[in-house]
């Protein structure tokens, strides 16, 4: 039997995801990024193969995705995080027409089409993107565990509002709340919705469509997603694996692609595509 | 006679204590952190213990900075811009422009003789090349804030950083480490990116020599070496730099104290065991 | 310095030689025409339409200038400009505040813009001494929208008189006409071809070739895109899988050359764009006989390449891009448009709905002449390669 | 103010009923078949338009409502959603937001328009605003280009004349539309009201130049200009503008004013934060600070200088008009009025509001503060937000501006007798 591997290498966590030819998923791993992005490539890889007691060679194609895909030394080809979200997003819900990818640094928004071609997509290019550090930056002020921030939202009496734009002065904000006297619990339900309040901007500048998918590793966060299921009145997905999506994705199309090489047909096509893309400068 | 000014900036609350001759006795520094009364109070309160005096022997306390909206500190308010004319005028007489970088704010003021504010500006609604900007960028290169400009005088060939956003200069030095490009470099370019920033302000107001820099900022020597640089000038730079409001605000308060003025911790809200003595 | 491009061998040589032409900001090599010409003037045109017939008929050299290019340490200009203004109004005021222009003799704005036309006024206030001309581009396609435009042209041509010294006759001004429509004849012909075989015309090299015409008299450039097209066809490409895109919204603050090379690495193949329209902007060669100034205002008002900033008349921007997309058989249309320019920013929403009926794929993004970090438009092109490449829905 | 004034109100309430009124008359055009024009306020030529029996609506003035009304928020993130960019103007996102939520506002549902008259005076963001209604409504867009007023004290003939022939094709135009063919007289009988208006308007703009001032050149000239932008060239604006002359009469005879204490005077130059109208206004109020003249009260035309409207020359004066709107004014000719106005308004400072949205405003307005500042030594004051977009006035920062800013002011105040002995 033959494997097909999906390297996601993100700013915060490197994570893989290993398939097999019947797109079956055999195993994933994730560790922590680092400064040294090849090396955590070649780390989840072997971590990998170890859990499959399988040699690197047995993989028969690897994708790389992620801010470091062009770093994944042993990758047959790169693929960027929204086409990876978009495809281990349709896996994981099949329903899924709208991804919404909440990152550490970058969010983003898609739009499928039935095929899971990425219709239409949308950047967090802006003031206030980085829901992820937004969030850590607010614990940090109000002195609490990032990890927390969403359930303690969750308990909040009146949510305290945030109006800034601008990620760190929101931030003062933050702090004006503690001081006027508001609870914790209050001003993160506030932050979660200042959020919210852009994310949703994203989602429907891509004409989202239900069913919406949530990925990425802030998908997590229970406040975040009540917050985000009232603006836009729909029950979202997410799924435990979600912040796999990218990898998974990835997998998924390094199949398909491994697929088309073997077909005679279209193999000189998908030869020169990968060609084509040398590392940038 | 005492005076106190304390200045609660967004991160850090300074206060200043001065005696009848205008000698600093004492000064303080903490976290502004969450609470802001509480900052302020304890600012003031280290202030006092450093010179061991008692609240009541201050005869008037100012209060400046951008917390003192919400929690009007001591006896009488002056904006941070007054405060800091005054305070940098004070340490460098002929200073005529100030540039004052703190935590979200960045402001270039220009002065006559008698310390009068005559122009000023400040940064838009966005901590684009602020002091925040710097923490951002120390904390994803894993430096404490007062090492970036040691580290920055290292660099051989600056980086050129344009972004001057501070979400996403993070990534934009995410982008050039995983490039391999030398940390040195990249904060070096950090440092012109901010000079350019304040520059343009400077010369709204009109680039008046002499130029004191004040605030968090201006102890970061690559910040200092960015501007001298591309303003082909030297700054004054106080190794008080980041007290100058509260400095100013002490000043403001020896004026009120010189018109006879009583604050209210000095005029018997406090026991005071001599007050019959107290003659002010 | 000026004609060291005639001795390019190759291609690739052909766009080494002229890239300091194309990008390079201080104009050197305007400064050496200046040296060599001491007695005729430069008259720096604000993109996009402006008339530079008018300035070569009148013995001057006219220079397009587009901005800072990203390599202007903006120093003065930000005291001047909000930081909602878009780059090039910000670097351009700079390059003149910082006196790298000081042989550029004068300044013509056409109102594109708001920001433009507030900029001519700010311009003339700063260079009290220069001549500065602000041009009003009509608006109103009809007889007395020419008549109306022919008379601005006819003050131009008094104020160059002024400037220059001598009034240029109806004679040189047809003889202009001609210069100007074998420059846009030929740049149509390098656009033709790479429309035909976009690996074998890169446009990052395109984009090089015509910004050296920026700067060049138009006799030289001339002589250089007919070399162009001659070395063009030589070279060597690897034939490399790729979908065809058309570029909108470029057409008066420039990107850096870095931004096309990256669209391409990502493996889009530009077949149309409207990147420095400023040398190519009539659809047809204007009347070369009759009375020259009525042939050029009518040449304006009825027959341009339509972009955000002047106003269609009775044709349609909508019909004009699907006409396009067509012709070049683009799989898709990319958006890129300079940060605050709201012309454009306008204008691609009504685009893109044309285009979403139509069914065809868009993608956007926005650039800065300063930007030199590409890795978010890299990601949305690769993203928009692949969005057509792997998911064939047919 | 007490009731022992008879007048006092009347220039608010009055204009509340006279705006009522007329949007009342818009909700009814559809069933009145009543034709409906937009157009802009700049520089606008209602007048002619309603010669021939057209209603008018103004997109600004919908947005303008809706800001003050505090709904624009929404509106401007509908209109981002459609696709727009955070970038541009807020009262085009505003009106493409309302347009496309059923065009129903705070001032009640608004009608579809039969012609879009596109009078851009001083804004090509106008064009791409109309463009985009024209694609909304399937609507015909008249373009009145509107040459830019250029520096040199001459009103150029060629100017004139280009506008004067387009209004001839637009009169031309809205004959086929309504059926009714241009009538000059009924056009020079409404011109002759909107000249008695302006007469009073201006006379209300100077009584400004009294200490203290009876009445804010700013924060309510933006209230008391509306009638002579949206209602010009009818009777009852007339009436309006007497009422509210009487108004402010009856303030200077009883040296009533807009500040309890007048302490500084200032011109203020740029559009206002709708959105946060009343807190900016307190600001300013806090210091006792009167605006004494003011550059958006000209937005949509200029009369303090000599210009009124002429039966005598319908179609040309409606060109003078239409070009002389401040917006359409170049960087020196802008810097001239303020001059004036710092001068006959014997202003201590000027305040520069620098709004996002407006880029007709704010580019040139950073060389407005560095020359008055540098050349003239006046104090100036330059502050930024939006005119539409809430989300753009942070009300903390810009306090902390104003009062560093009147701080100063006050400081050198006390300090300059000493600086003089």
């Amino acid at each position: 039997m033959g494997y097909l591997a999906g390297i996601d290498v993100g700013s915060r966590m490197t994570r893989s995801v290993l398939v097999d030819d019947h797109g079956r998923v055999q195993a994933r791993t994730g560790r922590e990024t680092g400064a040294r992005l090849e090396a955590a490539a070649q780390a989840v890889l072997d971590e990998l193969c170890a859990t499959q007691r399988i040699k690197p060679e047995e993989i028969l194609y690897v994708a790389s995705t992620g801010y470091g895909r062009y770093r994944v030394l042993f990758r047959q080809i790169q693929i960027t995080e929204m086409t990876c979200h978009g495809v281990g997003a349709r896996w994981l819900f099949p329903g899924t027409r709208t991804v919404l990818d909440i990152g550490a640094m970058n969010s983003r928004a898609l739009r499928l089409a039935d095929s899971g071609r990425v219709a239409a997509f949308r950047m967090n290019d802006r003031c206030a993107s980085g829901a992820g550090r937004f969030l850590e930056r607010v614990a940090k002020a109000l002195e609490v565990k990032l990890e927390d921030v969403g359930e303690l939202s969750l308990r909040a009496q009146n949510p305290q509002p945030i109006s800034s734009i601008c990620a760190v002065l929101a931030e003062s904000e933050v702090i004006n709340h503690v001081t006027a006297g508001a609870s914790v619990e209050d001003i993160l339900c506030g932050a979660h919705f200042s959020i919210a309040e852009r994310l949703v901007a994203l989602v429907r500048q891509v004409g989202a469509q239900p069913e919406i998918t949530l990925t990425g590793g802030v998908s997590k966060n229970a406040g975040l997603v009540r917050a985000l299921e009232e603006r836009l009145g729909v029950k979202l997905n997410v799924s435990p694996h979600s912040e796999y999506a990218g990898a998974l994705g990835a997998a998924l199309l390094a199949r398909a692609r491994w697929q088309r090489l073997a077909d005679a047909v279209g193999g000189a096509r998908v030869q020169s595509c990968e060609a084509a893309r040398e590392e940038p400068a | 006679m005492l005076v106190a000014g304390v200045d609660v900036g967004s991160t850090a609350t300074k206060a200043a204590l001065l005696d009848e001759n205008k000698r600093v006795l004492a000064l303080a520094l903490v976290d502004t952190g969450a609470n802001v009364v509480r900052a302020a109070e304890r600012a003031f309160r280290a202030a006092l213990a450093e010179a061991r005096v008692e609240d009541w022997d201050v005869t008037y306390t100012v209060g400046t900075g951008y917390g003192r909206y919400r929690v009007p500190f001591g006896d009488a308010q002056v904006t941070e811009i007054g405060c800091h004319a005054k305070g940098a005028s004070f340490l460098f007489p002929a200073t005529r422009t100030i540039l004052d970088m703190g935590g979200q704010d960045t402001k270039a003021i220009r002065i006559g003789d008698g310390a009068d504010v005559q122009d000023f500006c400040m940064n838009d609604k966005c901590a684009a090349g602020t002091g925040r900007f710097l923490e951002a960028a120390a904390e994803v290169l894993g430096l404490k804030l007062e090492e970036l400009g040691e580290v920055a005088t290292q660099s051989k060939k600056p980086m050129k950083i344009t972004n001057v956003c501070t979400v996403f200069v993070e990534q934009e030095i995410v982008m050039h480490l995983a490039r391999g490009c030398p940390v040195e470099d990249i904060l070096a370019g950090l440092h012109w990116t901010i000079a350019g920033r304040s520059i343009g302000l400077l010369r709204r107001v009109g680039l008046e020599p002499e130029i004191t820099f004040t605030g968090g900022v201006a102890r970061n020597a690559g910040v200092v070496r960015a501007l001298e640089e591309r303003l082909a000038t030297k700054l004054n730079v106080a190794p008080q730099s980041q007290h100058i409001g509260a400095i100013g605000a002490a000043l403001f308060a020896w004026e009120r104290a010189a018109h006879g003025e009583v604050g209210k911790r000095a005029n018997g809200a406090a026991p005071r065991p001599e007050a019959a003595g107290g003659g002010n | 310095m000026e004609n060291s491009w005639e001795e390019a061998r190759s291609w690739d040589e052909l766009v080494e030689r002229c890239t300091p032409l194309a990008t390079d900001v201080t104009l050197p090599s305007v400064a050496a025409w200046k040296a060599a010409n001491p007695q005729r003037k430069v008259v720096g045109c604000f993109p996009v339409y402006t008339p530079q017939e008018l300035m070569a008929a009148a013995g001057a050299l006219p220079v397009s200038l587009f901005g800072g290019r990203g390599q202007v340490e903006i120093d003065h200009a930000d005291s001047r400009i909000q930081s909602f203004v878009c780059s090039i109004a910000r670097s351009t005021l700079e390059l003149g505040l910082a006196g790298h222009w000081k042989h550029v003799d004068g300044m013509v704005v056409p109102s594109i813009c708001d920001v433009a036309r507030n900029l001519s006024g700010v311009w003339q206030r700063n260079f009290p001494e220069r001549f500065t001309f602000y041009l009003h581009l009509p608006q109103n396609v009809s007889a007395a929208g020419v008549a109306y435009y022919r008379g601005e042209l006819e003050r131009l041509r008094q104020r160059l008189a002024e400037l220059t010294g001598a009034l240029a006759s109806d004679d040189a001004l047809r003889q202009s006409i001609r210069l100007f429509n074998r420059n846009r004849a030929l740049l149509g012909e390098l656009y033709q071809r790479r429309a035909r075989g976009p690996e074998q015309w890169p446009t990052a090299d395109l984009y090089v070739l015509a910004g050296a015409g920026n700067v060049l008299p138009r006799e030289e450039h001339n002589r250089l895109l007919e070399k162009a097209l001659a070395l063009g066809e030589t070279r060597p490409r690897p034939k490399r899988d790729s979908v065809r895109v058309v570029v909108r919204g470029a057409f008066c603050e420039q990107p850096p050359v870095e931004l096309l090379r990256v669209l391409e690495e990502a493996g889009c193949a530009v077949v149309d764009d409207d990147l420095q329209i400023g040398s190519r902007f009539f659809l047809e060669p204007a009347p070369e006989d009759g009375e020259p100034l009525t042939s050029l205002a009518e040449a304006y008002l009825k027959r341009t390449v339509l972009t955000a900033v002047n106003t269609p008349g009775p044709r349609s921007r909508n019909e004009g891009l699907l006409a396009t997309v067509a012709a070049t058989a683009a799989h898709g249309v990319i958006f890129a448009s300079p940060k605050f320019c709201e012309p454009a920013l306008y204008d691609s929403v009504l685009l893109k709905q044309a285009l979403e009926k139509r069914g065809t794929p868009f993608t956007e993004f926005e650039y800065e002449e300063k930007m030199t970090v590409f890795e978010s438009i890299r990601m949305q092109a690769e993203t928009f390669v692949e969005s057509i490449l792997f998911f064939s829905e047919k | 103010m007490g009731s022992s004034y008879q007048h006092q109100g009347v220039g608010r309430d009055r204009q509340k009923e006279l705006l009522g009124q007329w949007y009342g008359r818009l909700e009814n055009a559809p069933r009145d078949a009543t034709p409906v024009a937009y157009l802009f306020i700049s520089g606008n030529i209602g007048e002619l338009l309603r010669s021939f029996g057209f209603e008018l609506l103004f997109p600004e003035v919908n947005a303008l409502q809706c800001g003050v009304k505090k709904v624009a928020g929404d509106f401007i993130l509908k209109a981002e959603d459609l696709g727009y960019s955070s970038d541009v103007c807020g009262y085009v996102k505003n009106d493409i937001g309302l347009a496309s939520s059923g065009n129903r506002g705070p001032f009640g549902a608004l009608p579809k328009p039969d012609l879009l008259v596109c009078n851009y005076s001083g804004c090509n963001t106008y064009i791409k605003w109309f463009e985009a209604l024209a694609e909304l409504y399937g609507a015909r867009v008249f373009m009145l280009d509107v040459p830019y007023r250029r520096t040199g004290a001459e009103q150029r003939t060629e100017d004139v004349e280009y506008v004067v022939k387009q209004l001839e094709q637009l009169a031309r135009v809205c004959a086929e539309i309504t059926g009714r063919p241009y009538d000059p007289d009924r056009l020079s009988r409404s011109l002759e009201y909107s000249r008695q208006a302006e007469d009073l308007w201006v006379k209300i703009l100077h009584a400004a130049r009294h200490r203290p001032s009876p009445l804010d050149a700013f924060f309510e000239a933006v209230f008391f200009m509306a009638p002579i932008y949206v209602l010009r060239g009818l009777p009852e604006c007339v009436d309006y503008y007497r009422a509210a002359w009487e108004e402010i009469e009856e303030r200077r005879i009883h040296r009533l004013g807009p500040v309890s204490e007048e302490r500084f005077r200032v011109v203020l130059e740029g559009p206002p934060p709708w959105p946060h109208f009343r807190n900016f206004w307190e600001l300013f109020k806090r210091w006792g600070v009167c605006c004494v003249a003011s550059t958006y009260s000209k937005v949509g035309g200029i009369w303090d200088f000599g210009f009124r409207h002429d039966p005598a020359r319908p179609l040309e004066s409606l060109a003078e008009y239409a070009i002389n709107c401040y917006t359409n004014w170049n960087w020196e000719l802008r810097r001239q009025m303020l001059e004036r106005y710092v001068a006959e308004y014997e202003a201590d400072a000027l305040v520069i509001h620098s709004v996002k949205s407006c880029r007709s405003f704010s580019v040139g307005q950073a060389d407005v503060r560095e020359y008055f500042t540098k050349e003239r030594g006046l104090p100036t004051l330059f502050v930024e937000s939006d005119l539409a977009d809430p989300r753009y006035f942070s009300e903390a920062q810009i306090r902390n501006r104003i009062d560093a800013f009147f701080e100063a002011l006050e400081h050198r105040r006390l300090t300059a007798p000493r600086a003089g002995a």
